[in-house]
């Protein structure tokens, strides 16, 4: 038996975790991204201490629709206000959209999912299963508006009878997170099935785990790699639907957004003002893409079937 | 038994990893006859499936890729950088293989019968109407009751015995020279797995092939085998006929697994003899011989320098050991 | 292989297409856009410009406006047969209709008798019917409030036909009566001296009771008048209107409709003189919300003939601003003119707001005046100007355009910006940047809206005005938006007013205390001596004496600090040279009847559309529109 | 008090469901009437190929599967009727080692964890005490204790099969269910385990119902061996009786049926015809009778009683009806026996 | 037979989620919708008018009764008229449905025939050069917005700045046999077309190359590369036949969209008359009838779909069966 003891020792000591961040750090693609992912979230962070883009709000009224500049790096708007600033203060609101709907629609459907997955058959799972049902056979863009729409009279219900203020600020955030959750919960929901019926989980029964221990302490941190890569995927989505939702006038409020901006430039690409389109849009598509690009190496690095 | 149907010289096959590049085998060689049944032995990992797939030009690539130097010739013709529309046309026909898990080696969603006729067409010119015959035909001669009914059946309406069944008239109805069976029984119930060995004993004298049995079962391999060949970690721990390799092992590899092994119909004994330890990682071999650390008789020359095989010419037999035993 | 067949088929496809023939409709075709669709064509609801449009042309008003007349405008019979008759007191209308007057042939006609539909002719009743309607109960009117109070009687009815649940129409008014087969007689409550103008709107549309018994609801699909057009197809994006075959004779007299070559001969309308209305035999109107769109349309030359000038086009496409003039390429393709429109823009506070309107407690009253005035001193006129409409025109003091009747001049100071005054006013009034109230700028959802909103945001900024106490209200539509505004959610309204008729009363109103929401007085304001003074001016026509009130009235609203007035828009207009017409959108609606277009040479089309000049080869339009170019010089 | 475990008359079935309003059809009788008694310290093996319910047995044994009816008498007393509280007390004495190394250790707990968990769900000893009984235990199952804090990924298949060994050991129980535990076990790693085993057994006098489809591999660790056949117990008896005299057609032709690694050896093999049949529609009577090379009418019709072919005290229990005639013959005096010699079929 | 039985039993199954549907839609879009009592009655209503105008739309009617007329309406199957325009509900779907699925489908279908070659090509070139680029594209075509697609191509192949081949906006096209022409409709699809392809390709491509991926690795696989089978026939007969359960789902299920959702994006920039701005008006101006009618109609197609998806199941994988 010592043979083997000695040999034991030269493994590294690694969790899957460690593991993952290994493998992960290798993938060349997958660090540019991921440090470009950091860039953004380092940008959004200054904004929303205040450290830069302080002034995107404020009027030019002399310099409407003006190219780049020294003053303007990135030109102006009709309103004179300095895109660039616009441009780097709107990374906040997309991290904001992004962490706040990706969190929550995430654990939403990791929650939903482990225990419609852990109750398969029973009648908790029916009742899921139909909900998510339900959510899934309304078109995306017509649920978030109409949830966007019920939220807002939910808020002013709120105002009017407890003076709860801000609430329809996040109609656009509940209204993704309602259609964004079911995704999640339909695939945790599988992975647990399957986690289920694996042998440790016969054998926790078999030491007299209790259920709920068994789901949040055996089967959910087993989907934790579904999560994330879920987590990513929803983020991105939050980033990109908000544009839509911009241009359909259900997106953010009393802020700057790249949906916003893209939204303004529909009007001004055709009379050859560029300014807002190209800003939001690299802004947007270079900060998708590196998310999307992440997500993949996330995803490669996470792989289970990889990883053993 | 002059010039082997095939012969092996050198084979390595390596996988890129995320370790790093490793040989899942390393610089093996064998000869295999017209005709005889070789066994190839080992434990999991040590490469014996990777060497049957090699042959066909099968490895998955990438991550996986044959040495350069490596050398495999069917009667005589290098199949190592054959192009690949030469080895197809070669595969299903020259060479066949069955696999070990026959639910899954089959494609659920055609019928037997077209997947049957779907080798025959392509090897043989004859049309839909007489590749049905001929499938019908094979189904008859490896014992399916009814073929042309079941001809029509989908795998998953067939039992594993008869799935596996069909997986050999599949592999043999183009009347190859030589077959690669990879673990054919290791899925099956053992009195499925003695009815399928049955069949394949009759089917390869009727049709005079050889068969390399890829294996881990000892018992299949004294039972059905001519010549054995023991894989330890990537490379050739023994080789020899069934007599010699369990009768009179000289390898301490060979003789530590056939003691460890349970049998029926002894002497009951209070614990079995063990190896001990595990098998090495592939990615962190040792610098000798790979079974040192094992060994009860190993050295500091083991450790040193990986023994060489040696095979007898005239006898088709040998040892990689420095000290084997006599 | 099939790779290259496959593109090849595909590539020839598109090229194909880009040459293709369009296919035309028969005869002349005059293809209109709006930047806005109507939702319903009942003339009930017909509230809206584009609505109005259309149910003006296929359904007969008794009177409208000359096409060519301004400034001001002037209504002429179109149903009726001549101006009414008024009694002394001037309260009694009687009206004559135009004898022979038929409605077009439809299913709603058929009978025994009348086994194809045949339309039948249209009679006094049918007014007094159509104007029924609007009381009817099961029906939900949105011009009823024109005739509110006003005829004698009309009100009675409809309550009484709430009561009882069943509308019946046969009961007789007494002041809405049909005295004979052609002769409507009216009563007024009192006087009312812009009810004519009321008869020139699509509110007033003549329906047969045959076509609402037979649709019902569906009526707004299927129009069945007595106008110039039929309505062939109608959908969110397009609707298309055909020449009504048994249209009345009407024949195109440009010096009764108030031609002056000076201003409208550079559209070669004189060459329509004498023609018999309508000209074209199809009207297509595209609804094109996206400004983008209508332009990329307009500028292909084989799309739209009409459109305006999308404000981010403006820098493009004008060489000059004072007075507009387009580019020279512009000017080869296209008629250009501008016109101010007959109404305005403007924000008023929610009066019964107590952080900014009035308030109970008089110094709180006192503070939240001085607030207003601040926000009003902060209002930057031009730059809000600059930024959306182009640069091009001033503000106005007052409510009153000026060009309606009743316009009266007024020290500029409430359309001045004044940073430092207002800052002062905050400062001697109390107001600190801890104390001041949330200001909620609400608005329909679109780019525009919010683009509104950063700019007010802006201005406040600079007086003093914390960024976080400034907040946008977004409605995701403009109902939710209407809905909060009548429901005096709101601190401040901005919207544009468009005049219903050419009368400042129609603006006066406004601010009349008991028009306060959900009526049109969305600033809530109810000032008694306003009040007193609007009800004294209202009986009276235009005059001299009805001025001095307004103008007293005016002065009230200034010194209250009602709102932030005001701005006439000025609309840049372009036409397709091969487009014979004086487009307006002011008042007037029922004018696709005046348009001709020169139909196209199909030889020719190729070279036409190349050197991307309609018609520049007719003599008779390239000689106007130099005229016109040195009018605009002068 | 001999006795530890009894089963008696243990059904397990599993409904299908079909029709209109998915109302249950059928069943798959996955063990369909099994009785045996298990003395204290004593090994009893279950053979039998794939799907023939002896999985699923043991698990109904632990509740893991309820059972559908039948008694399962456990130091005297039924645990069927036992509520969920009262069976999770009882989960200390009753525990399972499960076949597939790799699925049967939690990948996000390290071995400590897995080890420890027992003792945290029933709330024993103090942190210290349960560190220390993790030691013990990795010292007793041969795992250093170094490792205590990695995951199962980085051990082999044999160490992880250690590791469950060591969780199953946590909580001292009197009965393991070892389920086919070195099936997936290379050769040369699954000597060490059943090693390992059998130390134990020895060691704590633990009652093991060993799993297995491998004849050859019970055979060393087991005192009794039970051969099941489409979720019936067809023979059982103590090991040397059963080997050296299978009496069941079915045990004979499994046993025949094993390859042996001797090339030496040349018996003529007992070749089945055909397959299993399916749990879901078994045959009627013996569940045996349409591969059995000794079929009678009777066979077909009726289930076969069960048969002590043994003493009292050194029982042989086949279900098969060559035996009840048998012993209708030999009360008679005639002498009618088959033998696994008796006949071959190729 | 067991098919029709199937149906039957699927669709009744079904109720649950349709009333689900209509009780979910009608406490989002109808109870706490917008209220449009204000917008019918123009700029100088009365507060009685008003209070009318309310009763007659319902408002005031306590939940249970408004979701009981609301349930009514949905198993009569009559919609009644818009509320803002007065048109019948289902004249105005009759309408503009096919003109959504003209528009749609086009793009729709080439966009999922480029994606599963790509994917196929992909997949079969795993790991290689072929294989990252277009993935890569994929990863570029999946990070620019839907509205910036939208946006670019009106304005390359559209105005007078680009190539000026198509029409800006519109939708000439007859709607009926006799008045159809096909180069009409070849004008106004085509760029709304290429538009909803470049936005779906590399969604689609990724998904199905890791569904053929999957498929590649498995025995069957390299059973029929043992017995000397081709990379075409491989592809096409043994990966993309045994991968066409993940496909159709995902195909069959976006269905019921294409129809009733149409895209609202592309039928508002192209100013396309189809039923995805008419459905998206109603929710925004709360026009109850004609969200009512979307969302049961998308509720039942997509149990028709489902339905249809289990049953296309057992044709393309004959181990499934009905049960």
């Amino acid at each position: 038996m010592t043979n083997e003891q000695n040999k034991q020792e030269t493994i590294k000591k690694e969790t899957l975790w460690t593991k993952a961040v290994r493998k992960f750090f290798r993938d060349k693609m997958g660090v540019i991204s991921f440090s470009i992912v950091c860039l953004y979230a380092l940008i959004a962070l200054g904004v929303a201490c205040g450290f830069w883009a302080t002034e995107w709000s404020e009027l030019n009224p002399d310099m409407k629709n003006t190219g780049p500049s020294a003053d303007f790096w990135l030109g102006t708007n009709i309103l004179g206000q300095d895109i660039y600033q616009r441009a780097i203060f709107s990374t906040k609101t997309a991290f904001e959209v992004g962490l706040v709907v990706a969190l929550v629609a995430t654990m939403l459907g990791a929650i939903v999912g482990c225990l419609s997955g852990y109750f398969s058959g029973t009648w908790i799972d029916e009742f899921f299963l139909w909900i998510i049902g339900c959510i899934d056979c309304i078109p995306f863009y017509l649920f978030v508006a109409a949830v966007g729409f019920a939220v807002n009279t939910l808020a002013q219900n709120l105002n009017a009878s407890f003076g709860i203020e801000g609430f329809e600020y996040f109609a656009m955030h509940i209204a993704m997170i309602a259609t964004f959750w079911t995704a999640t919960a339909r695939l945790v929901r599988g992975e647990v099935i399957k986690i289920k019926h694996l042998e440790f989980v016969e054998a926790a029964h078999a030491i007299g785990v209790p259920g709920p221990k068994i789901i949040f302490k055996h089967i959910l941190p087993n989907t934790f790699h579904i999560l994330l890569v879920q987590a990513t995927i929803a983020f991105v989505s939050a980033i990109k639907s908000e544009v839509i939702l911009s241009y359909l006038g259900l997106g953010v409020k009393n802020t700057v957004s790249w949906g916003k901006m893209i939204a303004e430039a529909t009007q001004e690409v055709p009379a050859g003002i560029y300014s807002n389109f190209f800003a939001a849009s690299a802004f947007l598509f270079v900060l998708v893409m590196a998310f999307n690009i992440f997500a993949d190496a996330l995803q490669d690095a996470l792989d289970p079937k990889k990883v053993s | 038994m002059t010039t082997p149907l095939l012969s092996v010289k050198d084979l390595v096959i390596e996988f890129n990893t995320e370790h790093g590049l490793i040989r899942a085998v390393d610089r093996i060689s064998f000869d295999i006859f017209e005709g005889e049944t070789v066994g190839l032995v080992g434990e999991s990992g040590c490469g014996k499936s990777i060497t049957s797939l090699s042959i066909l030009g099968l490895i998955p690539s990438p991550p996986g890729r044959i040495g350069a130097e490596s050398s495999i010739k069917y009667q005589g013709k290098e199949l190592v950088g054959l192009p690949e529309e030469q080895l197809r046309l070669m595969r299903g026909h020259d060479i066949s293989m069955i696999f070990q898990e026959p639910m899954t080696a089959l494609n659920p969603v055609f019928t037997v019968g077209n997947q049957m006729m779907e080798v025959i067409m392509r090897h043989k010119k004859v049309n839909k109407k007489e590749a049905l015959k001929m499938a019908v035909k094979m189904l008859e001669d490896v014992g399916i009751p009814a073929p042309e009914k079941r001809v029509h059946n989908y795998p998953h309406q067939l039992s594993g015995g008869m799935r596996q069944r069909v997986m050999i008239a599949m592999a043999l109805s183009c009347n190859p020279h030589l077959l690669l069976a990879d673990e054919p029984t290791t899925a099956l119930d053992v009195t499925i797995q003695a009815q399928v060995m049955d069949l394949m004993g009759d089917m390869q004298k009727k049709q005079n092939m050889a068969v390399i049995l890829v294996t881990h079962d000892l018992g299949v391999v004294a039972e059905f085998c001519q010549r054995v060949i023991v894989m330890y970690c990537g490379h050739i721990a023994e080789v020899g006929t069934v007599d010699q390799i369990f009768n009179r092992p000289q390898h301490p590899y060979t003789k530590g697994l056939l003691a460890s092994v349970p049998r029926v119909l002894e002497e009951k004994v209070e614990f079995l003899p063990t190896i001990s330890g595990t098998v090495p990682d592939l990615g962190n071999l040792p610098k000798g011989c790979r079974f040192a650390d094992r060994c009860e008789r190993a050295t500091e020359e083991c450790n040193a320098k990986p023994p060489q095989l040696t095979i007898d010419e005239k006898t088709q037999a040998g040892v990689a050991c420095y000290h084997p035993y006599k | 292989m099939r790779l290259i067949t496959f593109v090849g088929i595909v590539l020839s496809i598109f090229l194909t297409v880009s040459c293709g023939e369009r296919k035309t409709a028969k005869g002349k075709v005059y293809w209109h856009s709006e930047d806005g669709a109507p939702t319903k064509l009942d003339p009930i609801e017909s509230a809206t410009t584009y609505a109005n449009r259309i149910t003006t042309a296929v359904y007969d008003t008794l009177y409208e406006y000359k096409y060519l007349k301004r400034h001001p405008y002037e209504l002429k019979p179109n149903l009726a047969a001549n101006m009414p008759e008024i009694s002394e007191d001037g309260l009694v209308y009687t009206i004559k209709i135009k004898e022979g007057v038929k409605f077009i042939d439809d299913a709603c006609f058929k009978t025994k008798e009348n086994p194809k539909g045949k339309g039948r002719e249209v009679v006094a009743a049918d007014f007094v019917y159509s104007l029924k309607r609007h009381f009817d109960p099961k029906n939900s009117s949105q011009g009823s409030w024109l005739w509110r109070g006003r005829i004698v009687g009309l009100d009675d009815w409809g309550k009484a036909a709430r009561e009882a649940g069943t509308t019946d129409y046969a009961a007789k008014i007494k002041g809405l009566q049909a005295t004979d087969k052609y002769t409507i007689q009216i009563t007024l409550t009192e006087p009312y001296p812009q009810i004519l103008y009321t008869f020139a709107m699509g509110f007033a549309s003549v329906v047969p009771q045959e076509a609402v018994e037979k649709y019902g609801k569906q009526l707004t699909t299927n129009p069945v008048g007595s106008g110039p057009f039929m309505l062939k197809s109608f959908n969110k994006t397009k609707a298309v209107l055909v020449k009504n075959p048994t249209y009345r004779k009407e024949v195109f007299d440009i010096h009764y409709e108030g031609y002056d070559e000076e201003k409208h001969g550079f559209t070669g309308i004189k060459a329509l003189h004498g023609k018999t209305l309508p000209i074209v035999d199809t009207v297509i109107i595209s609804f094109m919300k996206q400004d983008v769109a209508r332009w990329n349309s307009l500028n292909k030359g084989n799309e739209i003939q009409f459109g305006t000038i999308p404000k981010d086009q403006i820098d493009n496409a004008l060489m000059s601003k004072k007075p507009p003039k387009v580019i020279e390429k512009l000017a080869k393709k296209f008629h250009f003119d501008y016109e101010r429109e007959s109404g305005f823009v403007f924000s008023v506070f929610n009066m019964t707001d107590p952080a900014f309107g009035y308030s109970d407690d008089p110094k709180r009253n006192e503070m939240n005046k001085a607030l207003r005035k601040a926000i009003r001193k902060a209002f930057d006129w031009q730059g809000r100007i600059d930024v959306f409409y182009a640069g091009i025109g001033e503000p106005f003091v007052g409510i009153i355009p000026p060009g309606i009747s009743g316009y009266s001049e007024f020290p500029k100071d409430s359309i001045t910006r004044d940073v430092e005054g207002a800052k002062k006013l905050l400062k001697d009034a109390g107001w600190t940047a801890e104390n001041l109230p949330v200001f909620e700028y609400p608005n329909a959802a679109s780019t525009t809206a919010t683009q509104f909103f950063e700019q007010v945001r802006g201005w406040l900024e600079e007086i003093g005005y914390p960024r976080k106490k400034i907040k946008q209200k977004e409605f995701a539509t403009f109902g939710d938006l209407n809905k909060s505004m009548k429901e005096r959610k709101n601190i401040i309204n901005s919207y544009g007013w468009g005049l219903d008729y050419p009368d400042a009363e129609n603006v006066m109103q406004l601010f009349y205390g008991p028009n306060a929401s959900p009526g049109s007085n969305a600033s809530n304001f109810d000032h008694p001596e306003y009040n007193e003074l609007f009800e004294k001016a209202k009986p009276m026509p235009d005059s001299e004496e009805r001025t001095k009130l307004y103008k007293r009235m005016t002065e009230i609203l200034l010194e209250e600090c009602v709102g932030m007035f005001g701005f006439s828009r000025t609309r840049l207009k372009l036409w397709n040279k091969n487009t014979i017409m004086y487009p307006t959108r002011e008042i007037l609606s029922n004018v696709f009847k005046y348009v001709d277009v020169i139909k196209k040479d199909k030889k020719k089309k190729k070279n036409t559309k190349a050197d991307g000049n309609g018609n520049a080869g007719d003599a008779n339009n390239s000689g106007d529109a130099g005229q016109k170019n040195t009018e605009n010089k002068e | 008090m001999d006795n530890l475990l009894e089963v008696k008359n243990l059904k397990k079935y599993f409904p299908i469901k079909g029709g209109f309003f998915r109302t249950v059809v059928g069943n798959v009788k996955a063990v369909d009437d099994v009785s045996f008694v298990l003395k204290k310290g004593k090994t009893l093996g279950v053979v039998g190929e794939s799907g023939c319910g002896k999985s699923t047995l043991g698990r109904a044994i632990l509740r893991l599967h309820e059972p559908t009816s039948g008694e399962v008498v456990f130091e005297g007393k039924d645990i069927t009727g036992l509520s969920h509280e009262e069976m999770v007390a009882k989960r200390r004495e009753m525990q399972i080692i499960f076949q597939d190394p790799f699925a049967s250790l939690n990948p996000r707990l390290t071995v400590f964890q897995i080890i420890v968990e027992p003792l945290e769900i029933h709330e024993i000893g103090t942190a210290e005490e349960r560190y220390e009984k993790v030691c013990s235990l990795m010292d007793l199952v041969g795992l250093r204790r170094q490792y205590m804090h990695r995951y199962p990924h980085e051990f082999s298949g044999g160490q992880r099969q250690r590791i469950g060994i060591a969780r199953a050991l946590t909580m001292n129980p009197k009965f393991i269910v070892a389920d086919e535990p070195v099936s997936a076990l290379d050769v040369s790693v699954q000597s060490q385990v059943l090693n390992l085993i059998r130390k134990l057994q020895q060691e704590f006098g633990i009652s093991f119902m060993f799993i297995a489809h491998d004849l050859a591999v019970v055979q060393h660790i087991c005192d009794d061996v039970a051969v099941m056949y489409l979720g019936r117990m067809v023979e059982k008896a103590k090991a040397e009786d059963l080997y050296k005299s299978p009496k069941h057609p079915y045990t004979q032709a499994l046993l025949s049926a094993i390859p042996q690694p001797d090339p030496n050896r040349h018996i003529d093999r007992i070749v089945l015809e055909g397959d299993v049949p399916s749990p879901i529609n078994p045959p009627s009577g013996c569940p045996f009778h349409n591969r059995c090379i000794h079929v009678k009418e009777i066979c077909k019709a009726v289930v076969p009683p069960v048969i002590n072919t043994g003493t009292a005290e050194n029982e042989h229990i086949v279900r098969c009806h060559l035996f009840s005639e048998e012993e209708q013959a030999k009360s008679k005096g005639e002498t009618a026996k088959p033998t696994a010699e008796s006949e071959t079929t190729s | 037979m067991d098919t029709l039985r199937y149906t039957l039993r699927k669709l009744l199954y079904s109720v649950p989620l349709i009333l689900g549907v209509t009780l979910l839609s009608f406490t989002l879009m109808v109870y706490f919708g917008p209220d449009m009592a204000y917008e019918k009655l123009g700029k100088n209503a009365t507060e009685e008018d008003i209070e009318r105008e309310r009763e007659k739309l319902g408002y005031n009617k306590p939940f249970v009764v408004r979701y009981g007329n609301f349930l009514t309406s949905v198993l009569t199957f009559d919609f009644g008229e818009s509320f803002s325009t007065n048109q019948r509900v289902m004249d105005m779907f009759a309408e503009t449905i096919p003109v959504s699925i003209m528009v749609a489908l086009p793009g729709f279908i080439l966009g999922n025939l480029i994606s599963i070659i790509f994917g196929l090509w992909a997949a079969y070139h795993r790991g290689q050069r072929l294989d990252k680029t277009i993935m890569a594209g994929a990863v570029v075509g999946m990070s620019i917005s839907f509205l910036i697609v939208v946006i670019v191509f009106q304005l390359l192949l559209c105005s007078d700045y680009g190539l000026n081949m198509f029409p800006t906006t519109g939708w000439e096209v007859g709607m009926n046999l006799e008045e159809f022409n096909i180069l009409d409709y070849f004008e106004y699809v085509t760029v709304p077309a290429i538009c909803t392809i470049f936005v779906s390709v590399g969604y689609n491509t990724r998904f199905y190359r890791a569904v053929f991926v999957e498929e590649l690795t498995r025995d069957h696989v390299r059973t029929a590369k043992a017995f000397g089978c081709g990379p075409v026939r491989l592809l096409f007969k043994h990966v993309l036949k045994n991968s066409l359960i993940p496909i159709l789902t995902r195909i069959i299920l976006s269905l019921p969209f294409v129809i009733i959702g149409g895209s609202i994006i592309i039928e508002s920039y192209f100013g396309i008359p189809g039923v995805g701005s008419v459905v998206y008006d109603a929710i925004v101006n709360g026009d109850q009838p004609i969200t009512k009618a979307a969302v049961v109609c998308t509720a039942i197609l997509y149990v028709f779909f489902l339905t249809l998806t289990d049953i296309l199941y057992q044709v393309v994988d004959p181990r499934i069966s009905l049960k």
